[in-house]
């Protein structure tokens, strides 16, 4: 713990990732507080101030039924946080599972479940959730049923990667020799040296399931208006470059603002953590 | 009486370059309560050895008897429990996210061996029995140097209650004066409690010093075996003479007995 | 003969996230021209960062904190610049590793290699003449088919083989000091006798001065003309060979001597794994030249 | 048998299976579709008999293993059905519209290699120092925003703002190009005209760019990794040993035995560019396989869905290959793979 406090310390832009992190958590739980314009989260028209530069008034600009769009962005943080949570807590167990049975057991076992995977990954990840949206109902709950199904394989490659190298380790010959069971060592023994690679890549994963999410909703494929989205309220605004620029650039920096927070914030845990690239 | 024999225990790996042959035709006899010292340089199949013996690898055809029963390479837990590995390598035989405490009681869990509530009282006399301070059970390997953590990779062997243990390179990885202590333990607790050895290294001063019988392997082969005295003294195959003649030694009298053999190959 | 390498109270540490940790304290240690010293001690001892040292691959390391002298050849090693200490390297000095195998480029063949290798002392050098030169030491290190071997890669010879394409390689450029850290002890022990025999042969028949690291008692003693021994950063004896083994003074050198298992049989001693003797001061049998 | 030759058969024969796996995974999505696929792509306004008749033209009344059999003997065939938004083949559509793609593709990746991999050496030369500080925060940046967000930004400032490049298109209209390969800058140089493939060009930067950018910035972080990895090997402290020049070192000795891991994982960034792809193109009215795939998307049009993306899986898969021989061919130890080990 001091270790990781003094790693921290030494390292000033994983401070600024941890800072930007909890910058864009406090803003999407506290949304409804925050935001000037709280009601702007739906179906709301203030056609007197339909796009409009920012101002005072609208530090962002209004977007072009007037709506404020530094309140949309607020709530759009928590359909973006909340999609990552959902698919990280689906995914990355499931994958870990796969990727433990096929690393530890070998033979079998491996081929088969590493062919799975590999099916998975042979698509480009976006074209499959793209591909899967096409059939789904454009709905929150079908984006985030997409973007977990493509998201999975690469839980299962990573710790599929550690548990066949710890599979060496003399630990695990010791625990054979001692006759403890597969559950045992796959999960008592292998999996925790598998989790900080698995939490530094949750860390980082954070911030790509908010570009995956964005890019669905960015080609009409993912949550639909009037929620806030910052993938939608993107591409609504690319059609009125470059006059109302405030339209795409807010929410574009947007994402980068709490991406780049989650990678840097990764970027320190890998360290603290000791993890390998 | 032999508690463990081999008979003619054949092992070949499949590689993309044709087949390996790891250990030809190897038949072996351990006595309760000796220590059989396995001896070869890299590709003799000591560990291959090793590892069938340990039912870890199924061997290609052979016997291995324990107790006049014959193993097959799918033991039973009580198969297992009897038989049991001291690693050479201290760094990578304990769990680095696991206490040393919960490393050695392993066995206990796995065979039940004392009450429940006991365990952790078990595991702290293993440790005080190999000379480590019992609070050490809470402590990570990494906190531990190289000899401390060897002595909980031998705690945690004997928890089993084993009557073999097979030492594969135990002192290798060890500063001198570390290994002259594991091996002082080592010929302590096979007094103490009756263990039998079979001790593998490519270390022929070890050997002398902690063998009652010695095997010499080559490629595989099992070149020549004898009681340690007569291997070091009158050795009948030409690589043994060879092996003896290549320790790096420090005494005079040692290079006398190294010259000597040197003379009558 | 005037020394060659002569280091005085050399100190050592690493600055670390908690303080500077001290790895050397003061050593001081000398080699004349062609002479072979060996520096012995267990490990974290500080004999290989001595090495580095010399070399003045450790200066480059930014948390390294070093003082005190190194002069080799007469000049001030630790008072030049990086650029000064590097045209050293590969020309005047060279060193040998642990494993051969790990210690040559997987990426490119042993003749390419070589090749670089020769072109530090004479960048002009060209193809044949490299070729030929390579042949030449890959004979001197009794390697029979050297063709083979300059157009295979490392994974693809022995370890012994590697061994002796390193040692021809280090020899190559006709270096004045050889800094061998720990040779060979990664091979089979039978293979390490043999490249040990050939490797000190060739440095007395080209009069290269050698800094022996080991922590193998038997090896130096039949390796070394002079012996330190080194304990935690300290120098805690030294004198000629034949001197220390018959006649080892300090506590600490004792109980090394006393440790080391022997093929008579003279069973294991009870001896201490630190002790406040340990840390007594140098003792020196002379014979420095 | 040649180790290589061996080593290609081995993938081919792997990709075989991975491509059959994916053709059952995209099926089964296509399964999924709530609602009678024939109803969705007849229309509200058709008969039942219309309805019953689709159906049977596409096996949906047999169990569903047969209709993966029909599925799959119509695929080996080269048939992927016929598009119910153009009315045409689906190949043809796809063949029309692939070429744009993979032009922007490729192009974007040489971008990658060619910026990511010096830029990681100089990280990794430099570990530690300010050039890898800054270069680790290009790097974090380059992957913390989508590729549209890239390409509209990039159109702001270089099409907007300084209007250096062209705003949308692959080609200026003036130039009337004869499409024999579908790839524009060969087409115009089979032309002869220099002109257009400068235009061409012109048009290709700021796409490629915003497509690349995040792939830069990986394959840089990738081969700092690698090579830092690679400095920790006793062959690069014998290297130094022997005096080599530090930038030498990184460029020859570091560089190269850390090249072979980081290209497989340079492969698969080239797969996510195939799919932000659809990204880039939507922001730069680029006419290649996005548009036509958003198209059939919202049109639910199974058959073009399905074929789209067999086409990007097996597009893919090839690149893997490709990549797995070029490893084989810069790793001497698959080259001479003749002692065991």
């Amino acid at each position: 713990m001091i270790r990781a406090i003094r790693i921290l310390a030494a390292n000033p832009l994983s401070l600024v990732g941890v800072i930007l992190v909890a910058l864009v958590v406090f803003a999407a739980i506290f949304a409804p507080w925050i935001a000037p314009f709280p009601t702007h989260n739906g179906a709301v028209v203030d056609f007197a101030f339909a796009n409009k530069p920012p101002s005072a008034r609208n530090w962002m600009g209004t977007d072009l039924v007037g709506r404020d769009l530094f309140s949309r962005i607020l709530y759009a943080y928590q359909i973006s946080l909340v999609l990552g949570v959902v698919v990280l807590a689906i995914a990355a167990p499931v994958g870990t599972i796969f990727g433990l049975l096929a690393g530890y057991l070998g033979g079998w076992a491996e081929a088969i479940l590493m062919r799975i995977v590999d099916v998975f990954l042979s698509i480009p990840p976006l074209v499959l959730a793209i591909a899967m949206m096409g059939v789904l109902e454009p709905t929150l709950t079908n984006a985030m049923l997409a973007v977990t199904v493509m998201w999975w394989p690469w839980y299962a490659r990573l710790v599929y990667a550690i548990a066949r190298s710890e599979r060496e380790e003399g630990y695990v010959l010791a625990a054979e020799v001692i006759g403890a069971g597969t559950a045992h060592i796959a999960f008592r023994e292998i999996l925790p040296n598998c989790l900080p690679a698995i939490i530094t890549k949750m860390t980082l994963d954070m911030g790509f399931v908010i570009i995956i999410a964005s890019s669905l909703s960015f080609l009409g494929l993912g949550v639909q208006p009037p929620t806030p989205d910052l993938g939608s309220m993107v591409a609504e605004g690319a059609r009125y470059l470059p006059d109302s620029w405030w339209l795409t650039v807010f929410p574009g920096l947007a994402i980068l603002i709490a991406v780049f927070g989650f990678n840097l914030m990764g970027d320190g845990l890998r360290e603290v953590l000791g993890v390998d690239e | 009486m032999s508690l463990l024999s081999l008979e003619n225990l054949i092992k070949t790996f499949d590689s993309p370059a044709g087949k390996i042959h790891a250990v030809r035709d190897v038949s072996l006899e351990v006595t309760q309560g000796e220590c059989l010292a396995i001896v070869g340089e890299s590709g003799s199949g000591k560990t291959t050895l090793a590892n069938m013996i340990l039912g870890i690898l199924a061997q290609t055809s052979g016997n291995v008897l324990f107790n006049d029963t014959v193993l097959s390479p799918k033991r039973t837990p009580d198969q297992r429990r009897h038989i049991q590995l001291v690693q050479q390598n201290p760094l990578s035989s304990l769990n680095p996210k696991r206490s040393v405490g919960a490393s050695v009681r392993l066995g206990l869990d796995t065979y039940g061996i004392g009450a429940r509530a006991d365990r952790w009282q078990i595991v702290e006399q293993a440790l005080e029995a190999v000379g480590l301070p019992a609070n050490m059970r809470k402590r990570a390997p990494a906190a531990l140097s190289g000899g401390q953590r060897q002595r909980v990779g031998i705690a945690r062997a004997l928890a089993c209650e084993p009557e073999l243990l097979v030492l594969d390179e135990p002192t290798s990885a060890l500063d001198v004066l570390v290994q002259a202590r594991v091996l002082r333990l080592l010929n302590e607790l096979r007094a103490s409690r009756g263990l039998t050895y079979v001790f593998i290294t490519h270390d022929l001063a070890v050997v002398r010093n902690i063998a009652d019988r010695v095997a010499v392997f080559q490629s595989g082969r099992l070149v020549e075996s004898g009681t340690t005295e007569q291997i070091f003294t009158q050795p009948q195959a030409e690589y043994t003479r060879k092996l003896i003649g290549a320790v790096p030694v420090v005494d005079p009298d040692e290079m006398a007995l190294r010259d000597k053999l040197a003379e009558s190959s | 003969m005037s020394a060659l390498l002569s280091i005085s109270d050399l100190h050592l540490g690493f600055k670390g996230l908690s303080g500077i940790n001290n790895v050397l304290h003061g050593i001081s240690l000398n080699i004349a021209q062609g002479e072979r010293v060996a520096l012995v001690g267990e490990s974290g001892s500080g004999k290989s960062v001595t090495a580095r040292i010399v070399l003045g691959l450790l200066q480059e390391t930014r948390s390294a904190r070093i003082s005190g002298a190194v002069k080799f050849d007469g000049n001030d090693i630790s008072a030049m610049n990086p650029k000064a200490r590097a045209a050293l390297r590969g020309t005047d000095m060279s060193m040998i590793f642990q494993d051969p195998t790990s210690s040559l480029n997987p990426a490119f063949t042993i003749g390419r290699q070589f090749t670089e290798v020769l072109r530090r002392r004479d960048p002009s050098m060209g193809a044949d003449a490299c070729q030929e030169r390579a042949t030449k030491m890959l004979g001197e290190v009794s390697i029979l088919d050297p063709n083979r071997v300059l157009n295979a890669y490392a994974f693809q010879l022995s370890g012994g083989m590697n061994q002796r394409v390193m040692i021809a390689m280090a020899l190559a450029n006709r270096p004045k000091l050889l800094l061998a850290d720990e040779p060979g002890t990664a091979l089979d022990v039978s293979v390490q006798a043999q490249t040990l025999t050939l490797m000190r042969n060739l440095v007395a028949d080209h009069g290269t001065a050698v800094l022996f690291i080991s922590h193998n008692l038997g090896v130096v003693r039949e390796f070394a003309d002079r012996v330190y021994v080194i304990y935690r950063g300290n120098i805690v004896e030294d004198g000629p060979t034949q001197a220390l083994f018959s006649d080892p003074r300090h506590a600490y050198t004792r109980a090394l001597m006393s440790a080391v298992p022997r093929i008579t049989g003279a069973g294991l001693p009870e001896v201490p794994e630190v002790s406040e003797d340990f840390f007594a001061p140098q003792i020196s049998h002379g014979g420095v030249a | 048998m040649s180790p290589v030759l061996r080593l290609l058969l081995r993938r081919l024969g792997i990709s075989l299976i991975v491509l059959i796996g994916v053709s059952m995974l995209i099926f089964t999505i296509a399964r999924v579709i709530p609602g009678d696929p024939a109803r969705i792509a007849l229309g509200p306004n058709a008969t039942p008999e219309q309805v019953a008749n689709l159906r049977a033209e596409m096996h949906l009344d047999e169990p569903l293993v047969l209709q993966y059999g029909h599925f799959l003997a119509d695929v080996s065939r080269g048939d992927l059905g016929t598009s119910l938004y153009t009315n045409r083949p689906v190949t043809l559509d796809i063949a029309q519209f692939l070429p744009a793609t993979l032009e922007l593709v490729l192009i974007a990746g040489i971008i990658m290699v060619a910026l990511g991999l010096p830029l990681g050496i100089l990280a990794a030369r430099y570990r530690g120092r300010w050039p890898d500080h800054l270069i680790r925060i290009f790097s974090l940046l380059t992957v913390s925003a989508p590729s549209f967000v890239w390409a509209v930004i990039l159109m702001l400032l270089f099409a907007f703002y300084l209007p250096i490049f062209p705003i949308a298109g692959r080609i200026s209209d003036i130039y009337d190009i004869d499409r024999h390969t579908g790839f524009l800058l060969i087409d115009t140089l089979l032309a002869g005209n220099i002109a257009a493939f400068g235009d061409a060009i012109r048009h290709l930067i700021l796409p490629a760019v915003a497509l690349a950018l995040s792939g830069i910035g990986q394959a840089a972080r990738l081969t700092r990794a690698n090579m830092v990895e690679t400095y920790d090997k006793p062959y690069i402290e014998m290297a130094q040993a022997y005096g080599f020049f530090p930038s030498r070192i990184a460029r020859i000795y570091a560089f190269k035995p850390s090249l072979i891991p980081s290209l497989t994982i340079i492969g698969l960034d080239f797969a996510a560019m195939l799919g932000n792809a659809f990204l880039v193109e939507a922001v730069f009215a680029w006419p290649g396989l996005s548009r036509y795939g958003v198209a059939v998307i919202l049109r639910k049009d199974l058959n073009a869905i399905m074929g789209t993306v067999l086409i990007i899986a097996l597009t893919f898969l090839i690149v893997n290959v490709i990549v797995d021989l070029l490893i084989a061919f810069l790793n001497p130890r698959i080259r001479h793979s003749t002692r065991a080990t």
